[in-house]
């Protein structure tokens, strides 16, 4: 009896937050539409959140109003879009609590900024040097470090996980030692959706004074960042899982690092002088933004801050975890189900297998009823053979997802299990 | 209103599929991965030469993978090298070009036909042949 | 009495041809505004284009309705964002005339393609070959080969140019040899409007089997592109220059030599198979395109490209010529006044010094007047060495700008130089 | 309806720019590239020491940076190293911050009091005073 009240209440609470979020949910466009003559349910967000109206008509105006070229233009339209692109700049530096505007570099997305740094720290790794990452790494954060040690000699160390996809850090421990030169983790786990302990990895790290670069492509838009407090050397992620715009996204850098590193790439705006015999570099931010910028991509991505920092951040991340553990609960009664990722810090993505079906099967099968989830390796195929999985089904939640969408979910997979089984 | 891929001729197919697993006697193999979603096919000629067509398969896969791969092995068995290969080149270009209903080819692959409906699923199905066409040329 | 006559001709023909631009012009909504109480004069085309409606609600419409990752996904919102991708690389495709789709590979913008070119080549590059760009190169096509050069032991050799501001081609004929390993030109100079014969340098360079890049940024917008007629290894311009949005790029490459050299970024799209012990790379374009792609900025460029294919491209080449005639002949009457580029085979780009004045005071009090134009070194430092100059005023033309545009642009000219004399 | 910043004042300062050329003897000297621009500046401490402050400059320039340069030169003149890299200092700010006009500076540098409403001219006139600060460190 009393568990069954203390059911019914958290139903309630949740029914409460969950009309709250409703609100947010109508500045969604996209969300508004039919599948297959289906509500669209779209559980994808790990792989990419929607945009809200203010981020499309942030970038709607900017196009409409004031673009031009930025940084080298005297004029209005020039100034204007100048003012915009460095303004979104301030916006990013608030958003992650950067010391300073000139450490928060622009690049394309998660994937430039972990190459930007991969090849422009070339200069401070020798051979017998080592770098390592964790067993849980995106593609992005393991082959650009691959390279990285081809190119030097150095060599990639695994952190090794558990069978609930946290980081074994007794191991990790052992693993840094004075070869250690370099330490790149995610923040949190796009497939398993492990919160990593990144502050205890960080600490441990500059201990032994390796640099420290945290990917936080699917962290950002679900955890308050503090980089000055996490005291991370580079800090990563992308404008497009945060509810901005494809095509943009976030390196911020220790000065001191930021300074002694190569440029990435050259070009207009990167440098301070150019003669045929030699060329002087640009200060900080502009030694990493060679060529026009995404300027638009900027006031998208700015627009998007400014969108989170509207939001009750802790309401938004109960809401979440809310659907999570709704989704959770639900799955584990179903036959044959397994779970890959059971963290005791996760965020609300879910990840799971059918015994004896395949993820896409699934994937598409539940396509038909409208509902949107990733199926497959998810870029992070070491992680997949590691659990001797071809890929997983993974519902990713966001703010703007219902408990109702969940139920749909469970019923189309019962209907995908029904018909494959058959 | 379910799908129109998943018909119960193509799971059964996947359920039973023909000439899964190695073969005895291999001539040759050639393994292919789906970059999409890392599936993973191995496709092997059975015997003491290429002459004449004798495939069998091993794969981590889906559903219409397994299928196609299925209906390819039963239906290219027997065939010479050269007819093997055009015969495959056909289908793998009809699975892409979604003109599968408009050729005459075996009626095994007619629960194929609404691939070209998903278009992320086509490698899926056309996975098989290429390996087979690359493993016999 | 004749010469009247066909002067007053020229201008009814001008006029009508302008009235027909005009319907265009109100495709764009950012020109309909006062600057500092003027309406606004844009010339300040060959740094960034305005955006015409259709591009920018293709981005909208993009985000509002069919946003969500591409490539990996077997849902219909998946498969509708790799659809709309794929589109564009195809109308990309035809739009320089590539023999193939998968030759098309989306970048962040002109100088990102140098850079992809100049680092993924580096295996090709040995010490004592040699790199030949010309005098008028922008800081994208400088820098980045100065780099090469510096990791390899390459020699980077520079094509002069006469005052006019045209390639010496005897010099360039010398200078190519069995040591030329690369040369890479600009199409259409961004500074002085020359229009480079690439036909004849292409035809030059391959005949001693060095291999071509044409930095198209500045053509791509007013020259009918066909890279299999021109015959060039790699072809690279920016979306922003052709009514396009910020933040995309394209580099066309051969099917060989893009099969030849290393992959740029690493990631997620570009890899077929990832272990901790060894990557194997995807197929092309793939393997160029590491991460999640700006896929609003290739719907964008889409757009951008059904619009160009809308033009009457031969109309808008005579409007922007005539705008670019009419402006030189009021300018030369002004005194004291001085042209820098005067190639006989020119584009819509202007520039000029006046004796005594510094561009960018001309360009600030203009500004006061609604006019926009560049002012400075536009990214060419060593041409402005050759000049012996600190910049220049740079008015470039677009097919929106209309001859009392260019009335305006001199009254304000000569109310600066008499501010500026008093 | 012309531009506010462009006073008179401020042109016949750039066109008889005081302290405009080398010094006959440099104590020390220190050249500066405005990147937006590419525009440069020599600033020359002339005589035997940095102590009593003399600075001279060359330029290829706009008129903003050769009337802020001409200011410079005149009004740190005669000042000790201390006080003249405080008042550079103070104006390095007052300008960049829109505040020159609230600080009790010398009035010469009224006709620069428009520049932060231009946000892209800044730096032309903030990078005498920056070039000579570095120069007296
Ligand atoms: C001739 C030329 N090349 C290269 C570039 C660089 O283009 P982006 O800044 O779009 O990378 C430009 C643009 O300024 C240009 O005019
Ligand atoms: C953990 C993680 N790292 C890196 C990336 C790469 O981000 P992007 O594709 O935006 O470059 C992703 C996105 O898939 C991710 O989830």
């Amino acid at each position: 009896m009393a568990s069954f009240l203390a059911i019914a209440k958290i139903d309630v609470m949740n029914a409460k937050r969950e009309k709250e979020m409703m609100k947010i949910r109508e500045e969604f466009p996209i969300l508004d539409q039919k599948i297959n003559g289906e509500d669209l349910v779209y559980l994808d967000n790990a792989a990419s959140t929607q945009k809200p109206r203010t981020v499309i008509n942030a970038i709607k105006n900017y196009y409409e109003n004031d673009h031009s070229n930025v940084h080298r233009g005297v004029h209005t339209l020039s100034v204007r879009a100048t003012e915009a692109y460095e303004r979104a700049r301030q916006k990013v530096t608030e958003f992650v609590n950067s010391p300073n505007k000139h450490q928060i570099i622009f690049t394309k997305g998660t994937t430039e900024s972990i190459n930007l740094i991969a090849s422009s720290v070339t200069n401070l790794i020798e051979k017998n040097d080592e770098i390592l990452i964790t067993a849980m790494e995106h593609h992005s954060n393991i082959v650009p470090w691959q390279e990285l040690c081809k190119r030097t000699g150095a060599t990639l160390k695994v952190i090794p996980i558990s069978e609930d996809g946290d980081i074994l850090m007794d191991k990790y421990r052992e693993m840094v030692t004075n070869k250690t030169k370099l330490v790149s983790v995610v923040h949190l786990s796009n497939t398993l959706g492990t919160i990593n302990p990144i502050e205890k990895i960080i600490n441990k790290a500059k201990s032994h004074s390796a640099i420290t670069v945290i990917d936080g492509a699917q962290a950002a838009g679900h955890i308050p960042i503090d980089v000055q407090k996490l005291d991370c050397d580079f800090y990563l992620f992308s404008g497009h899982k945060i509810y901005g715009p494809t095509g943009i996204g976030v390196l911020y850098g220790k000065e001191d690092i930021l300074n002694k590193i190569d440029p990435y790439q050259y070009g207009g705006e990167m440098i301070l002088k150019v003669t045929f015999d030699e060329t002087t570099y640009n200060d900080l931010p502009h030694k990493f933004e060679a060529g026009t910028p995404n300027i638009a991509g900027a006031v998208g991505i700015g627009a998007s801050i400014d969108f989170i920092n509207s939001l009750d951040r802790d309401l938004c991340h109960k809401h979440e975890m809310s659907l999570h553990d709704y989704a959770m609960d639900k799955l584990e009664r179903i036959d044959g189900i397994r779970i890959i990722g059971r963290s005791s810090n996760k965020s609300a993505i879910l990840s799971f297998v059918i015994d004896g079906m395949h993820p896409h099967d699934i994937g598409t099968i539940i396509n038909q009823k409208g509902i949107a989830v990733r199926t497959g390796h998810h870029c992070t195929m070491p992680l997949m053979d590691f659990y001797e999985i071809p890929g997983t089904v993974r519902a990713s939640f966001s703010i703007y997802n219902t408990h109702s969408e969940i139920d749909k979910l469970i019923d189309a997979l019962k209907l995908a299990i029904k018909m494959l089984k058959q | 209103m379910t799908s129109n891929l998943y018909k119960n001729q193509l799971i059964e197919l996947s359920h039973n599929p023909y000439h899964f697993g190695k073969p005895e006697k291999i001539f040759s193999s050639n393994e292919a991965l789906n970059p999409l979603c890392g599936d993973k096919i191995t496709v092997y000629q059975s015997g003491d030469s290429i002459q004449d067509i004798d495939l069998w398969f091993e794969s981590v896969s889906c559903i219409i993978c397994s299928a196609s791969a299925s209906i390819l092995a039963q239906n290219s068995e027997g065939m010479d090298m050269n007819d093997g290969i055009e015969f495959m080149k056909q289908v793998e270009t009809a699975l892409k070009d979604g003109t599968l209903l408009d050729h005459n080819l075996p009626k095994a692959l007619n629960c194929l036909g609404e691939i070209n409906n998903y278009p992320s699923r086509i490698t899926c199905a056309t996975l098989p042949w290429s390996t087979a066409i690359e493993l016999l040329q």
